[in-house]
């Protein structure tokens, strides 16, 4: 199970690497971005799984008395905040890419940015 | 002995401090090399001063300690050129009057940096000196004009390249003999070379490239034309006659002694393979820079390769590894110090006078400068090496030596060098001082006071250490002796050939060519009276050079002065040219630097690179 | 796009991948000696051991339901993320800040125009904003009981604002969001230094002797997460704005 | 006291001897060209009548040189063991001989140099490249003889030929002597060397300017200069000798050699003769030095 | 020392505040600059280094604590010093979200610097990240723009990477804390350790300038005013550093006997010679001392990559000498552009001559980015040099390489200094003499350190000491404490 997990999310970190390799449209790059970011959390969530593992949250005495089969807390948590993370980047970088078709009439990477030059 | 070294630097901080006052500087400028000198003279003798610097840096498990000490061979080196730099300040005073810009803050940083080169104790100093003197001449060349940026480059990354080769070889000396000491270090360089040959080899090319470097040794012999050509005179004054001797001095104390008694296999039973190479080396600059001396128009380039020969003449002294040679090549450096100093001193006099360096646009100023084309005379006439005056006894004892341990290509290079130099030489005393005095330059003066000073002691100077070799001999053995070298105290005025019955009195040699002069002179007096005709008034074949509008100019037979001969060298030189070399590696890295840019700017591909630097790591992660 | 198909780059970014697809395969079938990655190892030998148990600070205390504990919330992702690495929580909250200066620093302000919405929306927004608001509501309170939480909360807030800012009402305006995100960040550090006032430690929880389970329990956690609920709210919401204002 | 009569004596013989072989050798080219020549004492009644001209000079450098350039050869002179004798007792070293040597073409140059005539400068200059020329292959054929002898003295070099005819150096060394035959013949300046002088080319050369004593005092010169390259050859090859008068012989069956050359050739441009002297008496030299090396 | 924590949290007060101060932010901007220092140096002062502060009362491998060593002191002090240094040049700006980008860039460089645990570095880095692009894209015209973008998508793709390596060591070991990580890195399997240190490495590597990781330096310095390149420099650069110091040296120490340092000082000496050979034929300034600051974290990263006692201690006197040097030298270059109105040095002939201090400074910073003696650079080439050579044959080549590199950037440096000091007769618009202090003063500092090493020897013995004795000193400190 965990290993499908994995495979599956390490695929996706792969597709979206792809993407971002590349694609030239900065859109596109940052959808490839999102993809790895996706794909990575999977991966701290699937580390932290454990075989027919159980919430880590305290609903009642059975589960205390199952704390050993509760899944990996910490790196929910993690994916938490790095979900976040994920986020800020996304919308900061888009935001830069609005003021990018602005300045240089254009979204492809490969425009220049030196002073005066059209793409 | 740490007052040597503090009072330059304490001298640089005040001068740049009063900066604006160029009075103030200038005699700042002046007292600290009198005391310099007179605290030089003071010391001799007492080989025993030391001091050391804790600097508290920690390396190779020790503190570290900066000393400098009163090396007899360094102190020899540098009581000559603080004499030489004492005159040239006199005269630089003069030079400068008119200029802008005040030199003497830099200058003050190189007097510092030339005291500690030669009385360095360890490496490490030596290097600090060798770097400070590298980038503060590259400000002395430069001098705020853009016209020198060339040459000044040139020179500055070959000295910085020069730098970092010696900073390989002292570490690698260091971290085998786990010294820095100068002394010590040559006997553990010997040692490394008995224990293992080739890793000594390396360490000794190494100091000896960085070496021959800065003496402008054969392959790289174009710094000094490319820097003497546009730097300011007066500097140009000091690096040619002082500045170039660095990389000797550094020889004769360290590479000298290790090639002279390193076991290696012997070429013909007369010297080992070591011996050779830096022979070759001398050979080789000693006759290239005397063909390029002749071929040149500029008469500082000129005198540039001349230089670079003199130069290739004490590297074929030290390659002879006999006492004589190496005395000859010692004092060849102060002989060499002085008259390129004279030489130098008169080509400053002519540019400050008239601008003008190209030699064909020059001609006739003996007119208008006479106490310059004397000085200037004496000047050549030493530096051809032609007896009465300094440059002979030099030469003379390196020629013996080259024979007695006959090395019969270096004695015949030694020979074709120094005719080649009549060539050279003639040629600039006749195109600068003599033949028709070109129109523009009739006004022409005198120099001034403060630069005629200089340039007289310099003939005295020249006329005294030619007659009376002793001045010189007599501290040079003197330090020999103090080192440890099986020498005798000259005498005055008698040079010791190597050979058999091989002495020379410079004194009867003197009073023979005052004898034969007074016998031509009674010759001349006893013919008829003489009248003396203008310039203009020459031989023609009856024809009038002015009516096809053939000015003064165009009269003097000075642009392409060997012609014919140059001819014959041209395919030769053609294909070493070692410029050509240096220009395409300078290019290549603009390119490369070009290309570097383009990377840089466009900036798409970052994540791109970001991968393949993944993989490079993953590839040294794989390989377990 | 016209280079986007080239096939040059193509190649080299698959053969790249390939490669450190291969390095990996390498890496997990590799059998020397020591802890490998494809080792099974449960959370017992990590540090999420002494989370679950809650028992950092004392090794041999246990606990049962409805006991004191560690201070702490019931939902012990809740608690790490909110009292054992509160201090990251608060950065990744500061990094959706930077990213609402971002906003407001490099999009272009100038062509802008605001589409009309539709009735439909206009007029069922109200409803909507009401119950996204309540459920945004239960989540942070609950958010140390049962999944959920600051974040979610905040984004479901968010929601609601934006379906706001769809439909044309006037909710909030730039000015409230960011004087509410301002107070609720310094707030959260005001509290980290009330802590370092009372108990000379920053950040911790002075609220105790609460039983896990309860509604009132945790300590500050559900303060912290409430704010951190408005705060994200408010940055979202923030974020919204923007891009709406811009399209 | 004796010492400046010695010096002043040697010098008068030198001079002396330099016009006679002069005008013998004028008279023997002319017999060669079947002409009648000038009297053989042609050279000392030219020298008297230009001293007792007027002359011009064009100014003080021309007259500093002229001195120096007999003086420097002089002083050559007095270094040369003639027959044995020294003027003043000191090491007859072949190194010092060839130094001083310079000093009298140096102020030879100097003079017509300074004289403003791009004819003497032009002359000048074929002179110094001639110099470089001859200069390497005589130094070569030294070389060798004092790397054999172990000294650089001229003196002891010519002991060392001391009895029988077989000893001499012209005998043990011939390729040496053949060397040093063709470089002297351009260290005189005679064709087919003599294109610094060229007189249908360059007016003379270095003699252009010069009127009066100046071409007085060059004719001295070059009288002294065949009387110290002579007796420098007597010396190394010939073994001296035991008096002046077969001293005097010997150096004018050296000069004799030469007159023969100089009569029946034509002129080599300076390339030419450059090329020519670093190849044929260079190469000669060298395979001469290397059989000394290798012995 | 609980109170340490001030040092990243008033800093991110005053961000939020700076939304409403307006007019105010400025002074803010020196207020909390000047207390992040001043706090530093009453850390250092007090005497009770080292220590451990464990946040919300979490002792070490369970909460996230910050820990105060030698190392850590010593470059807190430099990154707000260079914050100072740096907001001394900020003029004129009105929006309030350069000086929230600035306050949350004090934050995370004091945080990167402070913390003690992995994701919590991690967590510092991105909010940098993100404060420098946002800083970067300033001016907001085609070049910064670019510049920003490219840089954020660069380090979110490295910053991915991180977070898989901080994954991978979370599910290996179990714990996100340095000194924990240290104590079980031991147990892991060769190449799963090689695994995650390629991870974490690439990701640093993007902050340190190494070369097929830095595309992102030049723009980001071109596009960007001076006060933010003196962030970069001065703040992130540093913080980075001590990244490297922290993570590659006392976390993952095994790197030595893997051939990934091997790799590492391949790539460092390809560092220096692109940062050397691009910068040699580069007119704009600015962009000259961006490669040059690459050439120098090529440098660095080679003393660390060799990994010897003599080789870390030549890094981090390049560390010191690039520190000041860099600073030094934006200064000087801001007053200069400023006063020329171009960047291009070319156009700033003569100013040496009207305003010397600047220009002298200005020489003395370069020389010791060139390794002169006299100045402090050079004791750390010496020691990297002398490192090198007693290793193995890659390192001798490589220091043979990067020392004669090093030749080219003594031509470009001092063919700049000559440009200033160019006869010329300059009009231009006067540039106070205030702004020559600082730069003067900084230069003399090399200057003091060059001639007399001793004045910073103890404190990089104590960074050392640390480092050789990580396992037991580091690790003692943070996980004995209850």
């Amino acid at each position: 199970m965990t290993k499908i997990f994995i495979l599956s999310s390490l695929s996706l970190v792969f597709v979206g690497l792809y993407g971002v390799l590349t694609r030239k449209n900065i859109v596109k790059i940052l959808i490839a971005l999102n993809i790895i970011e996706t794909g990575i959390n999977m991966l701290l969530v699937a580390f932290g799984y454990v075989e027919g593992g159980i919430t880590p949250i305290l609903q009642s005495d059975l589960s205390i008395a199952n704390l050993d089969k509760m899944v990996d807390p910490v790196p929910q948590a993690l994916v938490l905040t790095s979900i976040v993370i994920g986020l800020g980047t996304t919308a900061f970088a888009l935001s830069l890419a609005m003021r990018y078709k602005d300045t240089h009439n254009s979204i492809s990477i490969r425009a220049t940015d030196e002073e005066g030059v059209n793409v | 002995m740490i007052e040597l070294l503090l009072v330059p630097l304490i001298t640089t901080l005040s001068i740049a401090f009063f900066i604006k006052y160029k009075r103030v500087t200038w005699t700042l400028f002046l007292a600290s090399n009198g005391f310099i000198l007179y605290k030089l003279y003071s010391i001799y003798g007492m080989w025993s001063l030391s001091y050391s610097f804790n600097t508290g840096y920690e390396i190779l498990g020790a503190k570290f300690n900066l000393g400098v000490s009163n090396n007899p061979i360094g102190w020899y080196f540098a009581f000559f050129s603080a004499l030489i730099t004492l005159i040239i300040s006199i005269f630089s005073i003069g030079f400068n009057k008119n200029s802008k810009s005040n030199v003497s803050v830099i200058w003050m940083l190189i007097i510092f940096s030339n005291l500690g080169i030669f009385f360095a104790k360890d490496w490490v100093t030596f290097f600090m000196m060798w770097e400070l003197m590298g980038w503060t001449s590259f400000f002395a060349i430069t001098n705020g004009k853009d016209k020198a940026l060339d040459g000044a480059k040139y020179y500055l990354s070959l000295s910085l390249f020069g730098a970092a080769l010696l900073l390989i070889a002292i570490s690698l000396l260091g971290a085998y003999t786990g010294t820095f000491e100068i002394l010590p270090s040559a006997f553990g360089l010997l040692q490394i070379i008995n224990s293992s040959t080739k890793l000594g080899i390396v360490i000794l090319l190494l100091f000896l490239t960085t070496f021959i470097i800065k003496s402008a040794i054969f392959p790289f012999y174009m710094w000094p034309q490319k820097v003497y050509a546009e730097g300011p005179e007066d500097y140009i004054t000091f690096m040619s006659s002082v500045m170039i001797k660095y990389g000797i001095y550094p020889m004769a104390i360290f590479i000298v002694p290790v090639v002279g008694s390193v076991n290696l296999p012997r070429i013909l039973n007369t010297g080992n393979v070591l011996q050779y190479v830096i022979g070759y080396l001398g050979a080789i600059s000693a006759v290239l820079g005397t063909l390029l001396a002749i071929f040149q128009t500029d008469m500082k380039k000129l005198f540039a390769y001349s230089s670079v020969s003199n130069m290739g003449y004490i590297l074929l002294g030290f390659s002879s590894m006999t006492i004589v040679g190496f005395e000859g090549s010692l004092f060849h450096v102060v002989n060499h110090m002085i008259l390129k100093a004279a030489i130098f001193l008169t080509l400053a006099a002519v540019v400050f006078r008239t601008g003008e360096s190209e030699m064909h646009k020059l001609g006739g100023l003996v007119y208008r400068m006479p106490l310059t084309f004397m000085t200037f005379l004496l000047g050549i006439i030493a530096a051809a090496g032609i007896p009465p005056l300094n440059g002979f006894g030099s030469k003379w004892m390196i020629i013996q030596a080259l024979m007695s341990k006959k090395m019969v290509v270096f004695a015949i290079a030694m020979i074709f060098a120094s005719t080649g130099a009549f060539m050279y030489l003639f040629r600039a005393l006749a195109s600068i001082f003599l033949g028709q005095l070109p129109d523009r330059y009739k006004e022409v003066k005198e120099v001034p006071l403060t630069m005629a000073v200089p340039m007289f002691i310099m003939m005295v100077i020249m006329l005294l250490v030619g007659v009376v070799p002793g001045v010189v001999m007599k501290p040079l053995t003197t330090a020999l002796k103090a080192v440890g070298y099986n020498v005798d105290i000259a005498s005055w005025t008698v040079l010791e050939g190597s050979l058999k019955n091989a002495t020379i009195d410079l004194k009867i040699v003197f009073y023979m060519f005052v004898a034969g002069v007074i016998i031509s002179g009674l010759m001349y007096f006893f013919g008829n009276k003489s009248e003396t005709v203008p310039q203009e008034d020459n031989y023609t074949a009856g024809e009038y050079p002015e009516e096809w509008g053939v000015d003064a100019d165009r009269f003097n037979y000075s642009y392409s002065f060997y012609q014919p001969f140059k001819e014959m060298f041209d395919p030769l030189l053609e294909s070493i040219s070692i410029d050509d070399l240096f220009a395409s590696v300078g290019r290549n890295f603009e390119y490369l630097s070009t290309t570097i840019q383009g990377l840089f700017k466009r900036g798409e591909g970052a994540v791109l690179l970001f991968s393949i630097g993944v993989l490079l790591l993953i590839l040294g992660g794989l390989i377990i | 796009m016209k280079d986007e198909k080239s096939l040059f780059i193509n190649i080299v970014a698959l053969l790249i991948l390939s490669f450190m697809a291969f390095y990996i395969y390498k890496v997990s079938i590799d059998t020397g000696e020591g802890i490998k990655i494809t080792d099974n190892i449960t959370p017992k030998m990590r540090v999420a051991d002494r989370f679950l148990k809650k028992n950092v600070l004392d090794e041999n205390s246990t606990y049962n339901f409805s006991q004191t504990a560690e201070d702490t919330s019931a939902n012990i992702v809740t608690s790490i993320v909110v009292d054992y690495r509160l201090f990251d929580t608060t950065l990744e909250v500061i990094v959706l800040f930077v990213t609402i200066l971002g906003f407001g620093f490099v999009i272009p302000k100038d062509r802008r125009r605001i589409l009309k919405p539709s009735v439909i929306l206009y007029r069922w927004s109200p409803i909507l904003m009401i119950l996204m608001l309540m459920i945004g509501g239960y989540m942070f309170i609950n958010g140390h009981l049962s999944p959920g939480g600051g974040f979610p909360a905040g984004a479901i807030i968010s929601t609601a604002v934006l379906i706001g800012v769809l439909a044309g009402r006037k909710t909030v305006n730039h000015k409230t969001l960011k004087v509410v995100e301002a107070i609720a960040g310094i707030s959260i550090f005001g509290i980290g230094i009330a802590s370092f006032i009372i108990k000379g430690v920053f950040f911790q929880n002075f609220l105790t002797g609460d039983k896990i389970g309860d509604l009132f329990s945790g300590g500050l956690i559900p303060v912290f997460y409430a704010l951190i609920a408005f705060k994200v709210a408010a940055e979202l919401s923030n974020i919204y704005f923007e891009f709406y204002e811009e399209c | 006291m004796m010492a400046v009569l010695r010096v002043f004596l040697f010098s008068l013989f030198a001079i002396f001897i330099g016009l006679l072989f002069m005008g013998i050798g004028r008279k023997v080219i002319a017999r060669i060209q079947l002409r009648y020549g000038p009297p053989f004492y042609q050279a000392f009644l030219d020298v008297g009548k230009l001293f007792s001209r007027k002359s011009i000079t064009h100014n003080f450098v021309m007259d500093l040189g002229m001195v120096m350039s007999l003086g420097g050869l002089l002083a050559t002179m007095l270094f040369v063991p003639i027959a044995g004798h020294v003027a003043v007792k000191t090491s007859t070293n072949l190194i010092v001989i060839m130094y001083l040597m310079a000093i009298g073409y140096l102020g030879m140059a100097m003079a017509v140099a300074a004289s403003g005539n791009p004819n003497a400068t032009i002359g000048v200059s074929r002179a110094l490249t001639m110099m470089l020329g001859y200069e390497v292959p005589f130094f070569t054929v030294m070389l060798g003889l004092i790397i054999v002898n172990g000294t650089s003295s001229l003196e002891l070099i010519s002991q060392s030929q001391a009895g029988s005819i077989l000893n001499w150096n012209m005998i043990r060394f011939p390729l040496s002597f053949i060397a040093a035959e063709i470089a002297l013949q351009a260290m005189m300046g005679e064709k087919p060397f003599d294109a610094m002088i060229a007189p249908a080319e360059i007016a003379s050369g270095p003699m252009v300017e010069l009127s009066g004593k100046y071409l007085g005092l060059a004719f001295l010169t070059h009288a002294v200069s065949i009387f110290v390259e002579t007796a420098i050859i007597v010396n190394l090859f010939m073994g001296g000798a035991s008096n002046i008068f077969t001293f005097v012989l010997k150096q004018f069956e050296i000069y004799l050699i030469t007159v023969f050359i100089e009569a029946v050739f034509p002129r080599f441009k300076i390339e030419q003769a450059v090329k020519f002297l670093w190849t044929v008496p260079m190469g000669i030299a060298v395979l001469q030095l290397i059989l000394i090396l290798l012995k | 020392m609980n109170s340490i924590v001030f040092l990243v949290v008033i800093p991110l007060i005053a961000a939020f505040l700076s939304l409403f101060l307006g007019n105010l932010n400025k002074i803010t901007m020196y207020i909390v600059t000047l207390f992040n220092l001043i706090f530093s140096i009453s850390v250092f002062m007090s005497g009770k280094i080292p220590f451990n502060v464990a946040i919300g009362g979490w002792k070490a491998p369970f909460g996230i604590n910050f820990v105060v060593t030698d190392i850590t002191i010593y470059f807190l002090l430099l990154v707000n010093i260079a914050a100072l240094m740096s907001i001394t040049m900020v003029k004129d700006i009105k929006e309030y979200q350069f000086y929230s980008f600035y306050f949350v860039l004090l934050a995370a460089t004091n945080g990167m610097v402070l913390t003690g645990d992995m994701f919590n570095f991690y967590l510092f880095t991105e909010l940098s990240t993100f404060a420098i692009a946002g800083l970067v894209a300033y001016k907001r015209d085609r070049l910064s723009t670019g510049a920003a973008l490219k840089f954020l998508i660069l380090s979110s793709t490295a910053s991915l990477f991180s977070l898989s390596s901080i994954g991978l060591i979370y599910k290996t070991l179990g714990t996100l804390n340095f000194a924990d990580i240290a104590l079980k890195l031991t147990k892991l399997n060769q190449a799963s350790y090689n695994l995650i240190l390629i991870l974490f490495l690439a990701s640093m590597l993007v902050e340190l300038k190494i070369f097929p990781f830095n595309l992102w330096v030049v723009k980001s310095y071109e596009g960007s005013i001076t006060s933010v390149n003196m962030f970069t420099h001065g703040m992130l650069g540093t913080a980075g550093i001590y990244g490297a110091i922290r993570i590659l040296l006392i976390v993952f120490p095994n790197m030595y006997n893997t051939n990934i340092s091997k790799v590492l000082v391949i790539l460092s000496v390809f560092t220096v010679l692109i940062g050397e050979i691009g910068a040699l034929k580069e007119k704009n300034l600015v962009k000259v001392l961006a490669f040059s600051s690459m050439a120098q974290m090529g440098i660095f990263m080679f003393g660390i990559a060799l990994g010897s006692f003599e080789s870390i201690k030549g890094s981090l006197y390049i560390v010191v000498s690039n520190y000041l040097a860099k600073l030094v030298m934006f200064i000087v270059t801001k007053q200069y552009s400023r006063a020329v109105d171009s960047k291009n040095y070319i156009d700033m002939k003569g100013l040496g001559r009207k305003y010397p201090i600047l220009a002298i400074s200005f020489t003395i910073a370069a020389l010791s980015l060139m390794g002169m003696p006299f100045f402090a650079g050079f004791w750390g080439k010496f020691s990297i040099v002398i490192s090198a050579l007693s290793l193995d044959r890659l390192s001798t080549l490589g220091i043979a390489i990067i020392l004669i590199a090093s030749v080219i950037e003594g031509v470009y440096y001092l063919r700049i200094s000559h440009t200033f000091f160019v006869e010329k007769d300059v009009n231009s618009v006067n540039i106070s003499r205030v702004y020559s202090i600082i730069p003067f003063a900084l230069a003399l500092l090399i200057l003091v350190v060059g001639i007399y090493p001793n004045s910073i020897e103890q404190m990089l013995f104590n960074v050392i000491d640390e480092i050789k004795n990580a396992p037991n000193k580091y690790i003692n400190i943070i996980l004995s404490l209850k």
